[in-house]
């Protein structure tokens, strides 16, 4: 156990150091890269805390695309030159907020001690309602189940964030594609990656989805890993973003989130309640539902990635 | 421990509460898929429905005397969800019912569409619209702190592009601001949430209540919920972000996020210190928030005396306003319970409708002269005196003076501060109240005077009775009878609180 | 043997550590972006040996999905990078 | 379960760094890093709460592991709209700050908006 | 057999967690960029495609092993790919960008 125990430290050491770095970096891209480096070992803490579910949706989003949309950010603003605009604070003020978060932490840390070992849990009574959804992995039965409502509200949020980035464009650009119109020619070497990883990545990513009933996985981490790998085909240039205003688009970004509202609203009609399933069919409506919002999740955090259109719409 | 099974057990009629939530999440859907100017016709379709379930919801509670409850998906807290509906939610998705269709027939002058196109700046306008009115029912009725978590998400990834539609350099900052200020208080809930949740097991409200007592996390929970939620009601010194967002978007947007948005992190910050955290000794949190809100009517005043655009000037009185609304905690406690309670929601609505008014009015102010400079004011009242009708009623509930709701809400936290004998919070209300009538005296007393000027465009007689129409309500608001208070302490544990 | 595998994920860590020492502070972008690539590698192998170790379930997915992503920093800069040498105008609206 | 234990540590002390980070630095984009950092220290909480939570036949308590599933999807929506506000920004004034004494083109008629 | 499975594995995984040490040692003598980059994805890769082997015969299932191969190849091909991408950004810009 020993051993066990010294890796933990260490690998919580590592962590705490990489976090540090990012805050205190003396450059954005520095800072940002250090962000890429600590999502990674996060997943891996994740797994020593036997989340594997949380720590695949950290490994896909919380670093991979999280990493992407950060580090083109960081890249785009390097010639921003920012150092010299900003007012930072003083001395003194910077003081007393290195204390009160301090004390933040510190209270925090002290709670956390004082938690009981053997906490209250809803494992017991998220095991017993399990078979009546016909699923093996009670995450995911969380997450479409017991708490559809929580889940189906959050792809709206996912909507609502795209429509947030779009606003942010041009008028004269409003319905055209995400990205600068680039050169013709395709960076070799990346097209190359892609054309490997994105056949290999999508199987991933169905596999990753189907388990997901069963196993760590589900329709968040498939979804997540397709959307990279869409993400990697565009920043190769093997196909270009498409064009905001494009129905096909449309429909995919809501798909996932207007299915489950409808099967929300049909539980209410053949199920007696809200986002209930009817007894006996309750799997094969999740997984309807699940590869809806996995359609969704891979097309909605690409565009996220993309930001706003910024070419004029072709008619 | 025991739980009052009709706490988690749904009741009749409990199936409108999903409803108040799904329709107009439904219109956000619909709204972006189909676009173009279908958009705006799904927002106006859909508010009548929006108000006939949030005045369904009003007269089932009103019948029963009872808060509605509804558990999603057939599990009951606390695996499932809860949804529930007392006196106090059902008169805020009754305001949100009333100010958002008022807010969109306003909007429909700036946002038309042409036919067979689609643009930018209306589609994100009716989408987001309707978004705020999902996450504010969600917000009003969530029985769930991390399904009222998501609710409090939806409402800012609602809120903030709408302040910067316009895309200059200082509306994109001001929504950046904005953003991070609502981030960080949503971390800061979340956080809160994940403590509750370690020590309890269960996050709805109704069973987390009867299980809180006076430890650590639970006080560290409070801490951390709290100032989450007051950085998104920008209660004095969390601030700096409203004015700039509210004061640079479009008018009827600001109508909403002034009157309404704020209005959903203030209603949580009562639902965890009167529903949740009812155990907890509140005597030195109440007199914190008091303390704040006593400092934000002072400040926010002062500065919106010396404010010299209009919208700037209304946003700054948001400011002040709101630290109204956090008077009611320190005299929750005692015989005057009811009345500080009762204070309190009315000045929510009563300044809802006032400040909707004020910002519909400024915004035909700004549109008739083409600038909103108070300097450039002289003689506006006689140009469009509607317009100013509107704006002075609005102000009346501002200062408190009678008839107005703006009067009862203050009248009534003024008693239970008296009562109470806790004067110094009565003193800053009546100078707040001068105060407001200084600001409004800079806008109003040259606007009434000298040339009138030439106008750019005379405003809509239609959307000068829109603004008008509200700012009536917030004055009738002063007629609301004892029936209304009382209608407000359905499913309060008030009688609880009162004897603690 | 689960003490061996456990050690020698830990020797990986602290290498992996070592090097993000080293390269982390630059001096140039292409050495910072080396460190989100050794801790791809190293923390592939650490994932793979903790998982050995502790009979945690399910975790050659987790260890997929970062390799699937290990070069997306890089290929993220060169990307975004690229476009900076032809600056885009500042359009007006 | 010292692991748990120590995951909560290093969760408190990311919250702490990431409050500071959110505070103190002035650059925009080092906000985001610090608020994901800070979001991070909370499903860490959450992490624990759930390895806690242990039982039942499993190493943790679903619910909380599934809350911290929808977090992380939140948090990267929330990053993504602040990004792109920053390069808007970085588009429309010249410079990615909140400072409007940065911006190389004059701002309009709001300039005394703070 | 268990003993020479375990044998097996130890004397594979020790060999990977040497060529790990090796690039790090790489990245802390060698003087540019390019010879570093080229250091330690080299050394890296071996190394972890010598702990893959190690963990092969451990693994549950025929598939839980092909994507132990599976995922020392997605390295190797992203390892390859990054050393050129930042390679020939790094000789676009000059060596301290």
């Amino acid at each position: 156990m020993s051993v066990l125990q010294a890796l933990d430290i260490g690998l919580a050491s590592l962590v705490f150091a990489v976090a540090t770095w990012t805050i205190f970096a003396p450059g954005a891209f520095a800072a940002t890269v250090g962000y890429v480096v600590y999502g990674l070992l996060l997943a891996l803490v994740w797994i020593r805390l036997f989340a594997v579910d949380v720590a695949l949706t950290e490994a896909a989003i919380g670093s991979g695309v999280t990493g992407v949309l950060l580090i083109g950010a960081a890249a785009r603003l390097r010639t921003a030159g920012t150092a010299g605009d900003e007012k930072p604070l003083s001395g003194l003020s910077r003081l007393f907020v290195a204390v009160l978060c301090v004390l933040v932490a510190l209270a925090l840390a002290g709670v956390v001690l004082l938690l009981p070992d053997q906490g209250p849990s809803l494992a017991q009574q998220s095991m017993q309602a399990l078979p009546e959804t016909g699923l093996g992995n009670p995450v995911t039965a969380v997450l479409i189940a017991y708490r559809a409502f929580d889940t189906m509200l959050e792809k709206v949020v996912l909507v609502l964030a795209v429509v947030g980035v779009w606003s942010l464009a041009a008028d004269k650009y409003w319905g055209g594609a995400p990205g600068e119109a680039r050169a013709a020619s395709p960076e070799p070497t990346l097209a190359f990656l892609a054309q490997i990883l994105a056949p290999l990545g999508i199987l991933v990513g169905i596999h990753v989805f189907w388990v997901g009933a069963d196993e760590p996985g589900g329709a968040f981490q498939g979804g997540a890993i397709l959307a990279a790998m869409w993400i990697i085909v565009m920043m190769a240039r093997l196909t270009e973003a498409p064009q905001t205003n494009a129905f096909w688009l449309r429909v995919a970004l809501v798909a996932g989130s207007l299915v489950f509202l409808a099967a929300g609203v049909a539980g209410a009609i053949f199920a007696g309640s809200f986002f209930a399933y009817p007894p006996g069919f309750a799997k094969p409506v999740i997984l309807f539902i699940e590869a809806f919002m996995v359609l969704s999740i891979a097309v909605t955090l690409p565009m996220l990635v993309a930001g706003p259109p910024r070419r004029e719409p072709r008619q | 421990m025991t739980v009052d099974s009709s706490a988690i057990a749904a009741t009749a009629g409990g199936s409108l509460l999903p409803l108040a939530i799904l329709v107009p999440a439904l219109g956000v859907l619909l709204s972006f898929l189909i676009g173009g100017r279908r958009a705006e016709w799904i927002a106006l379709g859909l508010m009548p429905l929006e108000f006939a379930v949030a005045v369904a919801i009003a007269c089932l509670v009103w019948r029963s005397g009872q808060p509605l409850v509804y558990t999603l998906a057939g599990y009951a807290p606390p695996l499932g969800i809860a949804l529930r509906a007392d006196g106090f939610s059902a008169v805020m998705l009754l305001t949100a019912g009333l100010i958002a269709p008022a807010a969109a027939l306003y909007a429909r002058t700036n946002f038309a569409t042409p036919p067979e196109t689609e643009k930018r700046a209306p589609l994100v306008f009716w989408t987001l619209l309707q978004g705020i009115h999902a996450a504010l029912s969600l917000v009003f009725l969530g029985g769930d702190l991390f399904n009222l978590y998501v609710g409090l998400e939806l409402l800012t990834f609602a809120a903030v592009p709408l302040g910067s539609l316009d895309g200059r350099p200082e509306t994109v900052a001001a929504a950046l601001r904005y953003l991070l200020f609502a981030l960080f208080g949503s971390v800061f809930y979340l956080l809160g949430v994940a403590l509750l949740y370690g020590a309890y097991g269960t996050l709805d409200i109704a069973l987390l209540a009867p299980l809180v007592r006076p430890e650590p996390a639970v006080w560290l929970a409070a801490g951390l919920i709290t100032a989450g939620l007051l950085a998104k009601t920008a209660l004095f010194p969390l601030h700096l972000w409203l004015p700039p967002a509210h004061a640079n978007a479009p008018a009827a947007a600001s109508a909403v996020l002034s009157g309404l948005v704020v209005k959903g992190s203030f209603f949580l910050v009562v639902r965890l210190w009167f529903d949740v955290l009812a155990a907890l000794p509140g005597v030195i949190p109440g007199t914190i928030l008091a303390g704040l809100g006593s400092a934000a009517i002072l400040f926010g005043s002062v500065l919106a005396l010396r404010q010299a655009r209009l919208k700037l000037l209304i946003a700054y009185s948001t400011v002040a306003q709101i630290g109204y609304l956090f008077m009611m905690f320190p005299l929750a406690s005692g015989p005057w319970a009811a009345d500080a309670f009762s204070g309190g929601v009315m000045q929510a609505i009563s300044h809802a409708f006032a400040k909707a008014a004020m910002f519909l009015s400024a915004g035909l102010v700004a549109e008739s002269l083409g600038h909103d400079r108070i300097a450039g004011l002289d003689g506006a009242a006689r140009a469009m005196p509607v317009t100013f009708l509107a704006l002075g009623l609005g102000g009346l509930s501002l200062m408190g003076l009678p008839p107005s709701g703006g009067f009862v809400a203050k009248w009534l936290l003024m008693k239970a501060s008296i009562a109470s004998g806790q004067w110094l919070w009565a003193i800053v209300m009546a100078a707040g109240g001068l105060l407001a009538g200084g600001y409004l005296y800079r806008v109003l007393a040259p606007a009434l005077s000298g040339e009138s000027p030439a106008l750019k465009k005379a405003p809509a007689r239609s959307r000068e009775s829109i603004a008008l129409a509200l700012a009536l309500v917030a004055l009738l608001l002063a007629f609301a009878p004892p029936s209304f208070f009382a209608f407000l302490q359905i499913g309060r544990p008030a009688a609880g609180l009162a004897l603690q | 043997m689960a003490e061996f595998l456990l050690a020698t994920a830990g020797v990986i860590l602290f290498t992996v550590a070592v090097g993000l020492v080293r390269i982390l502070g630059g001096p140039g972008d292409a050495d910072r972006l080396m460190a989100a690539q050794l801790i791809g590698t190293g923390g592939i192998g650490a994932l793979l040996l903790i998982s050995a170790a502790t009979g945690a379930h399910g975790v050659e997915d987790v260890a997929l999905g970062l390799a699937l992503l290990a070069a997306f920093a890089s290929a993220a800069f060169v990307n975004s990078a690229a476009p900076a040498e032809a600056p885009d105008s500042a359009d007006g609206r | 379960m010292t692991s748990a234990t120590l995951a909560g540590l290093v969760g408190a002390a990311l919250v702490g760094l990431g409050l500071y980070g959110l505070i103190a630095n002035p650059q925009p984009l080092r906000k985001i890093l610090a608020f994901n950092l800070m979001g991070s220290g909370v499903f860490l909480v959450f992490g624990i709460v759930a390895r806690k939570g242990a039982g039942a036949g499993l190493q943790a308590d679903p619910v909380p592991q599934a809350m911290v599933i929808t977090g992380i999807v939140v948090a990267f929506a929330a990053s993504a709209l602040a990004v792109a506000l920053v390069l808007r920004l970085f588009e429309a004034a010249g410079r990615a700050t909140l400072n409007p004494d940065g911006w190389t083109e004059p701002p309009g008629d709001g300039a005394g908006a703070e | 057999m268990s003993l020479l499975v375990d044998l097996f594995s130890i004397v594979a995984i020790g060999a990977g967690v040497f060529f790990f040490l090796a690039g790090t040692v790489g990245l802390l003598r060698f003087p540019d960029a390019l010879s570093r980059l080229h250091a330690l994805t080299k050394a890296d890769n071996l190394g972890l495609g010598l702990v893959v082997l190690g963990l092969l015969p451990r693994s549950e299932s025929l598939l839980a092993a092909l994507k132990l191969v599976a995922i020392w190849a997605l390295v190797q091909l992203a390892g390859a790919t990054a050393a050129q991408l930042v390679g020939r950004a790094v000789r676009r810009k000059g060596t301290a960008a």
